[in-house]
């Protein structure tokens, strides 16, 4: 038998490996020099600008002068200042100041409530992730102005997550589930008792369909959904204040005028998806139906807000949606935009799903028809499942769009941190001038999320294609 | 039409169209309880789409199926009864990839029977004993190997303990090394008296447990006969034919 | 009605500027100020009690009226101009004047123009969805004179393309002129030509229809504008109405005639109007007059006593 | 045996059947469906009906055909504030659809080089391409506009920068352009022997242009004519005549002896007043709003590319190659063909994202159509339910007839499977 | 060095690595006109590596490949000509999805050997007669079954009229029923005198037609013997293991 041999050397070390990555051929050469001079243009543009950066002054003008005295007169300068001085702002928007625990602390929890979903599958993604919101719930809760119970609760409750998630992850779909009401309630204050009765108007519908469900899942189904919204429409607000009279749970509201910045931007996305997603679904399901008049609208819907810019449909928000609603109905303006962002981003995740879908073998439908279950059950327990696992890289996408495009309520008044928060700053006297900094600082902390984002829904996506099981 | 209570399955003229493709021509079959009937016939002649057509995978346009007494029609609530009494095996497994294997077996028996959760796991341990693969209950079907996945997937019809069980090729998916152990498998079956009907050109098996053997070309019954008449002495030619080429290869 | 959906409310919708320095701007903690704020105020004074029951509904050009009529706001205190057309067409009511403005250019000191006749071929930088980008046409048009408009969107984008030197001039009315070279580092490089190319009586505005609600936030405003007539100010407003003798003052502050019943408020609301922000006087002073940065004259706001054009009606 | 398909069975109909009979039971749901959304939709427009009433308006679109009295900086066909605000939203449109088209064909340029570059086995090449697109895939598209907006404001000089003795910036190529921070001066084209034009009604084109473009037309059917020619002779002989050099003379002749008979010059512009003129101005929020939809959509794009390129399995090149083929002609007869049908529909749908994203152009005062009609029209007339109707469903058609396109293109090239 | 005309190819202390990993080891191996070869071995020994150097899919690192007279270095021209003298038909037969069957076999003659465009089509049709399916000619890859494909990628090949055949595991990817058509149009081009060189574990073809059965493991080559001696006088322990296994499957 002839041994195995190391392979001959032909060059080493850097020399070889520019050779064969920088320099391979003509065109590669002519590349890298056009490459090289691009970076160094770059660099040369913006190296020295960054460099001479100011962290400490009250405004622009002081700015500016002390870049003259460091750096000599002349020099141009980041006045990163201005960050020091508003970036409360740019992420909470005018969210009281005292207040920002609570914001804070419904961001962190927004990832306790997301392991479960996306991150079930590897325990190592799950525990940084847990991890990472235990320390900006607690940070933020600690430099957030909290009150000390709030700070040891959070204690305990990060100690209680991170244990369900090493634990019983599963158990966290309970906290899931309730996070929404939550949220709502940590962002806009209020009485406890007005998320709680909304809950209970599921608890209600569950009951009746458990109730019924032996006789006829449709006629569940249908007395369920009545039963609800009649709980929604007439009795909820008047049980909440019953009990709130009885027992008071309130903490101090914070009207929707205050949002804004990053604060808005997450809480208009995240509400967005989360609404979508139901919404998505049920299109998608509709769309493949072989019922052709409930096909026909799915299409119809689907094409016609997928065929409109987003920004017209903010502009149905903010100018038309009152035309449509009975005489007399006027709500908040974020809860107006999120509808619209919620219709558009339910638009697309229609047609992610619908790819998720297709893409699982006929046999499963088969399968699930020949053991017996009925059209719900398998869609529930087996088509569904197994079509938005495949759907998650092109559900984070649609986040990501969302995300980006939630920038775009500027246009109707509301304090996008792009442009919003940008321009009231530099409306500002102290401010006004400043030009490149806001921009840099808002696309940084744009690219950070949106590039994790990204970057997690490639690994799922690797993981799916590995393990197909 | 009043079926014996022997009868476990009966076809009376039945016909079938895909568009405008005479799929089923006219099939007349009544199966037995306790009887074991091997389906063969070359590709294309529509014994899948029989098989499929008993439990209502595919519904027939015109002709009549009864199956254990309830007629099909598109009736949903028969459809319902007569799907939780006819088992179904495929040539591609069809396992269920996102629960367990436990979980394959017990989902239809809670969710359709309504067995208490306990009661379904305890079942599903005894059916995948049965098929021999117990220890395999707690992993994913892509785990496993295909063998292993065509017993997981008779063990799953089997929880729903049906009357009668449908197998559409369960081994032609797999290596040879494994096509015996699924086979042994089905032969365990046939021997408590399960009603079977299955589609498969492994005449080993055929000879081995069939009561009957149904040869079909061109969406016909082309002919009928117990497996040793079958093989020795089949009447027509094109069953000869037939013969001669899976035999020889 | 507005009146009682307010009172229900317990908060008065007031729409202003999304952000015009001394007019309408929210600070770092998002407390708004400005000439328009104190208006809100003095109404949310007058009808709640409490001059801080306000939420501010920022609004662009473009979406301030339809937030009006859809109902979003009660009161659009945003220096709109009061025209013929909004106030038909677009069944609004302009209920007061509560600044007399104009729409004028600035222009670079080294430009060498020293009137707007001088523009021909100009670039101006124009607010798009305002009354100033016709005019800017028309008198164009009415000198015969050719120029290239470059549309922005909001003031402080404005503000950045002509400073960056984008445009030759900068039009949009008078007051916002002065309010935005005030913030100028280098405020004595900019002239506002002279020529006021037209009227622009900035005014409050209500919904069509509702003729008591459109009453009271006249009557609030002009309590104001009457106030400083008579002398009346936040501080010696509780002075006078104990002391005064003059039946003027008497009157407008409820001590003699209960005028509030008239409009559905109680005795006191003009007493709270006006010690919200002080008399129209006082709060021209405090947020646009020549001791502030913006450094605006009274020219035609003034009383009319004092030549200008302010005058409220009697009080009576 | 029968071949028609006729039930046998026909039991009685009972109304049960409606929920529990398959056949009925679909019937039952798209009726309930279809009685929900016309409720639903009825109540919106009852709705709507109603609020009109309650504000004194009324729903007409009337005010298209008044006096727009507003001015567009930048336009394709005349317009001044005279004329009507359907014009306007005209101007408005031909704008968008300038932006998107040209937006369209410089994304793909982009995309397509971005894509294969960062396949490159060139490692700075590769990891450039990265940057790139990572940068603009992950930061919202209004801040680039802005910022790309604001590089072009403040990087660039103020026209009254080229006046005097010793201007402080120079105009570029033989002093033919001029890049100033409002718009880029560019000469336009002036002919000596003018043609005149052809008059219709309020629109004129140049006899001239119409001689372009029939020329061009005619250049381009006698190119396809050569290259079938060298087709014929390639399939019949096997050898392919060369034919680049007739390709380029079809298209130049002609070109060349239009360009000589009108008398064909630039007009250069210069300084005049303020600004440019003798020129064409192009506004630099053009430019800036073209630049960061190309950029932003080119770098999604360039991950179709990509992905396409990769989704050719690499038995076909090796095939390929094993048959002899060179890299090249592998590319273009093998890699590609298969490539363009994996990119083509996702392409097509980011074509689509472009048209609708240039929308955005009211952030940097381009006027498009939601610049004009759903921007300074809306807000001079107040008819925002006219104007966003409006506005919804010009957009809606563009999409539809993109998709349209699509459709056409997708069933064309649909692989042939068993 | 000279090699005589009748040497189809030649390959002398050739050595590979796949970065550190040393797939090949000092292979030799001469291959005369007309010879057969089959190369065997276990999964991963190299064999599909050997194949791809000999049309330079894969370049090797040192020793000498020459094939019909022509040494293969990095110089393109040579590369070329090798290519077009040398077929070769892939495990998963890599037909052009977008052409149809005729053109996937005119494509090269057409662009590489500048073949008028009626005599390629001629030509090509001959070919697909010869492997039985000229009928399918205007048909897309994807229509045709798989067997059906593995011989077009055959003719294919033939249609630029190599003088040398390659073949990596040519009926591996197939169903049982159709690797007796490919395997029959092997053994009637073998027939004609093509020289060959095939990677296969099918035993039976082996002893068909080889004139030589290599035997290759951890990338060198173990055995090389005629196929009566190989099967029943294996010399080395590892070929006995090798063929106890695949024999007793
Ligand atoms: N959904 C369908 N639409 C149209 N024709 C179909 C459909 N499914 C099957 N067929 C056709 O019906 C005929 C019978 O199909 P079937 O699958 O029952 O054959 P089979 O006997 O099971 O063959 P095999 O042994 O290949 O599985 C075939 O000719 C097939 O092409
Ligand atoms: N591109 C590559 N990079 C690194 N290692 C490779 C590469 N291609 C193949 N190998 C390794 O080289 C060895 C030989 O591979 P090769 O494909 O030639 O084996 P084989 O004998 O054809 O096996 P099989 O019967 O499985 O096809 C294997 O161990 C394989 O893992
Ligand atoms: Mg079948
Ligand atoms: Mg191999």
């Amino acid at each position: 038998m002839i041994p195995p041999s190391p392979p001959p050397m032909r060059q080493a070390g850097a020399i070889k490996w520019l050779r064969e990555n920088l320099f391979s051929g003509p065109l590669n050469t002519a590349l890298s020099i056009i490459g090289i001079i691009i970076v160094w243009l770059l660099v040369q543009g913006i190296l020295p600008w960054l460099s001479h950066s100011v962290w400490d002054a009250q405004n622009l003008r002081e700015c500016r002068n002390i870049i003259a005295e460091r750096f000599g007169a002349g020099a141009e300068g980041a006045c990163w200042a201005m960050v020091r001085d508003r970036w409360s702002q740019f992420l909470f928007g005018f969210y009281p100041n005292a207040l920002y625990w609570r914001a804070t602390l419904a961001f962190a929890l927004l990832f306790v409530a997301l392991a479960p979903i996306l991150f079930s599958e590897s325990l190592k993604i799950r525990r940084i992730i847990l991890i990472a919101a235990a320390a900006i719930g607690v940070l933020g809760i600690i430099f957030g102005h909290a009150p000390v119970w709030v700070v040891v609760a959070t204690w305990f409750g990060a100690a209680v997550w991170l244990w369900a998630g090493e634990f019983a992850p599963t158990k966290l779909l309970w906290f899931t589930a309730l996070y929404p009401a939550l949220a709502y309630w940590l962002l806009w204050g209020g009485s406890a008792w007005d998320p709680i009765m909304a809950l209970a108007g599921f608890l209600i519908g569950y009951i009746a369909w458990r109730l019924l469900a032996a006789r006829s899942t449709l006629v569940a189904a249908i007395v369920a959904v009545v039963l609800a919204m009649l709980w929604w429409l007439y009795y909820s607000g008047d049980a909440a204040r019953d009990a709130e009279d009885l027992i008071s749970l309130s903490i101090p509201q914070v009207s929707s005028r205050y949002f804004g910045g990053f604060l808005l931007s997450t809480t208009i996305g995240v509400a967005a998806i989360a609404m979508s997603l139901p919404m998505g679904i049920i299109l998608a399901l509709a769309r493949r139906s072989d019922m052709f008049l409930v096909r026909a609208l799915a299409v119809t819907f689907i094409e016609f807000i997928r065929g409109v810019p987003l920004i017209t449909l903010l502009f149905v928000a903010s100018l038309l949606l009152n035309y449509f609603l009975p005489p007399g109905t006027n709500f908040d303006i974020i809860l107006r935009v999120v509808i619209m962002v919620t219709i558009f981003a339910a638009a697309y995740m229609a047609e992610v799903i619908r790819g998720g879908l297709a893409a699982l073998p006929k046999g499963q439908y088969e399968a699930a028809d020949s053991l017996g279950l009925d059209y719900w059950k398998a869609q529930r327990l087996i088509i569904l499942p197994q079509a938005l696992k495949i759907s998650i890289p092109g559900i984070v996408s649609t986040f990501i769009g969302v995300f980006k495009d939630t920038t775009l309520v500027v246009f109707v008044g509301l304090l996008d941190p792009l442009k919003g928060i940008t321009d009231a700053v530099r409306a500002s006297t102290d401010w006004k001038g400043i030009y490149w900094e806001p921009y840099i600082f808002v696309a940084l902390i744009f690219f950070t999320f949106c590039f994790a984002m990204s970057r997690y829904s490639m690994y799922l996506e690797r993981r799916l294609k590995r393990d197909n099981h | 039409m009043q079926v014996s209570d022997e009868v476990a399955i009966q076809i009376s003229n039945m016909n079938k169209w895909y568009g405008t493709f005479h799929v089923l021509r006219d099939i007349n079959l009544t199966v037995n309880r306790g009887e074991r009937i091997v389906i063969a016939g070359p590709s294309g002649s529509g014994k899948s789409t029989l098989i499929r057509c008993i439990n209502r995978l595919e519904d027939h346009q015109s002709g009549q199926i009864i199956v254990d007494g309830i007629e099909l029609t598109s009736d949903i609530k028969n459809i319902d009864k007569v799907r939780s009494e006819v088992g179904m095996v495929f040539q591609h497994f069809n396992l269920f990839p996102h629960l367990t294997v436990l979980e394959n077996c017990t989902l239809a028996p809670i969710w359709v029977r309504k067995v208490p959760k306990r009661e379904a796991e305890e079942r599903a341990m005894h059916y995948l004993s049965k098929v021999k693969i117990p220890e395999q209950a707690n992993k994913y079907p892509g785990q496993l190997s295909g063998g292993q996945q065509q017993r997981v997937a008779i063990a799953r019809s089997l929880c729903m303990e049906p009357r009668i069980m449908l197998f559409d090729e369960p081994t032609s998916a797999l290596d040879p090394e494994m096509i015996k152990e699924v086979l042994d498998t089905m032969i365990e079956l046939a021997k408590e008296g399960m009603t079977m009907l299955c589609v498969t050109h492994e005449m080993g098996f055929a000879q081995a447990v069939a009561n009957r053997v149904i040869f079909m070309d061109q969406g016909q019954i082309v002919e009928q006969n117990n497996p040793y008449d079958f093989f020795n002495n089949p009447k027509s030619e094109r069953t000869k034919l037939f013969l001669s080429q899976i035999l020889g290869h | 009605d507005t009146l009682s959906d307010v009172k229900a409310r317990g908060e008065l919708n007031c729409g202003v500027n999304i952000g015009l320095v001394g007019f309408a701007a929210p600070d770092a903690n998002g407390n708004w100020s400005g000439f328009d704020i104190a208006v809100c105020k003095a109404v949310a004074a007058a009808v709640l009690g409490d001059a801080s029951k306000v939420k501010y509904v920022p609004t662009s050009g473009q979406t301030r009226f339809t937030a009006l009529s859809s109902g979003e706001v009660d009161l659009l205190a945003r220096n709109s101009t009061w025209s013929f057309s909004r106030d038909t067409d677009l069944k609004l009511d302009f209920v007061a004047v509560n600044y007399y403005d104009g729409q004028g250019f600035m222009v670079r000191k080294d430009l060498g123009v020293t009137s707007a006749k001088e523009l021909d071929g100009a670039t101006v930088c124009i607010q798009t969805g305002t009354t100033t980008e016709l005019n800017l046409a028309d008198y164009f048009k009415a000198n015969n004179m050719t120029y290239q408009p470059v549309a922005i969107d909001t003031n402080a984008e404005g503000e950045q393309q002509y400073l960056a030197g984008a445009c030759d001039a900068y039009t949009t009315d008078a007051s916002g002129l002065a309010a935005t070279r005030a913030a100028f580092a280098d405020p004595s490089n900019h002239i506002i030509l002279p020529e006021i190319i037209s009227k622009e009586p900035l005014a409050i505005a209500v919904r069509h229809g509702d003729n008591n609600w459109a009453d009271i936030v006249r009557w609030t405003f002009y309590a104001l504008v009457a106030a400083e007539e008579y002398g009346v100010t936040s501080a010696n407003i509780e002075e006078l109405a104990k002391s005064s003798q003059n039946p003027e003052v008497q009157r407008l502050l409820g001590t003699t005639d209960d005028l509030g019943k008239m409009i559905g408020l109680d005795k006191d609301w003009s007493k709270r109007a006006i010690s919200a922000s002080g008399n129209y006087g006082e709060i021209f002073a405090a947020t646009i007059g020549e001791q502030t940065p913006i450094g605006l004259a009274r020219g035609l706001n003034a009383q009319w006593t004092q030549g200008g054009l302010m005058y409220a009606p009697p009080f009576r | 045996m029968a071949t028609t398909t006729e039930m046998t069975e026909q039991p009685s109909f009972r109304l049960s059947m409606l929920i529990y009979d398959r056949r009925y039971r679909s019937m039952t749901i798209q009726v309930a469906v279809f009685i929900l959304v016309m409720a639903g939709a009825w109540w919106l427009i009852d709705n709507t009906i109603q609020n009109l009433a309650n504000l004194g308006k009324d729903f007409n679109f009337d005010f298209l055909w008044k006096r727009a009295g507003y001015d567009i900086g930048f336009q394709l066909i005349p317009y001044n504030s005279d004329d009507t605000h359907f014009r306007a939203m005209i101007v408005g449109l031909l704008n968008t659809l300038l932006v998107a088209i040209l937006g369209c064909i410089a994304a793909t340029a982009i995309g397509v080089a971005a894509g294969v570059l960062r396949l490159s086995n060139n490692w700075l090449i590769a990891r450039l391409m990265t940057v790139y697109v990572e940068m603009f895939r992950n930061i919202p598209l209004l801040l680039w506009i802005l910022v790309i907006y604001a590089v072009f404001t403040e990087a660039t000089p103020a026209p009254n920068a080229f006046r005097g003795e010793n201007p402080t910036a120079h105009m570029w190529f033989f002093d033919s352009v001029a890049f100033t921070n409002r718009y880029t001066a560019i000469p336009t084209l002036a002919m000596t022997n003018d043609p005149g034009n052809l008059v219709l009604g309020k629109e004129s084109i140049s006899y001239a242009t119409i001689a372009f473009i029939v020329a061009l037309v005619a250049a381009f059917y006698i190119r396809r004519a050569i290259s079938g020619w060298a087709t014929t002779v390639q399939d019949a002989t096997g050898d392919r005549p060369t034919t680049w050099w007739m390709q380029i003379l079809v298209f130049v002749v002609p070109i060349v002896a239009l360009i000589w008979y009108f008398g064909l010059h630039l007009q250069y512009p210069v300084l005049k007043g303020f600004n440019f003129a003798g020129g064409l101005n192009v506004p630099n929020s053009f430019f800036a709003l073209w630049l960061a939809l190309s950029l932003y959509t080119g770098a999604f794009i360039a991950e179709i590319v990509r992905a396409g390129i990769l989704a050719v399995s690499r038995g076909q090149t090796e095939a390929a190659f094993a048959l002899g083929l060179r890299p090249g002609r592998t590319m273009s007869l093998v890699i590609l063909p298969q490539a363009l049908r994996v990119i083509i529909p996702p392409l097509i749908s980011q074509y689509l994202n472009l048209t609708k994203n240039s929308s955005l152009a009211i952030a940097v005062g381009y006027l498009d159509l939601r610049g004009t009609l759903g921007g300074v029209t809306l807000n001079q007339t107040g008819r925002e339910l006219e104007c966003v109707t409006l506005m919804m469903l010009i957009y809606l058609l563009l999409s539809l007839i993109i998709s349209a396109g699509m459709n056409l293109y997708n069933n064309r090239v649909k692989l042939k499977e068993r």
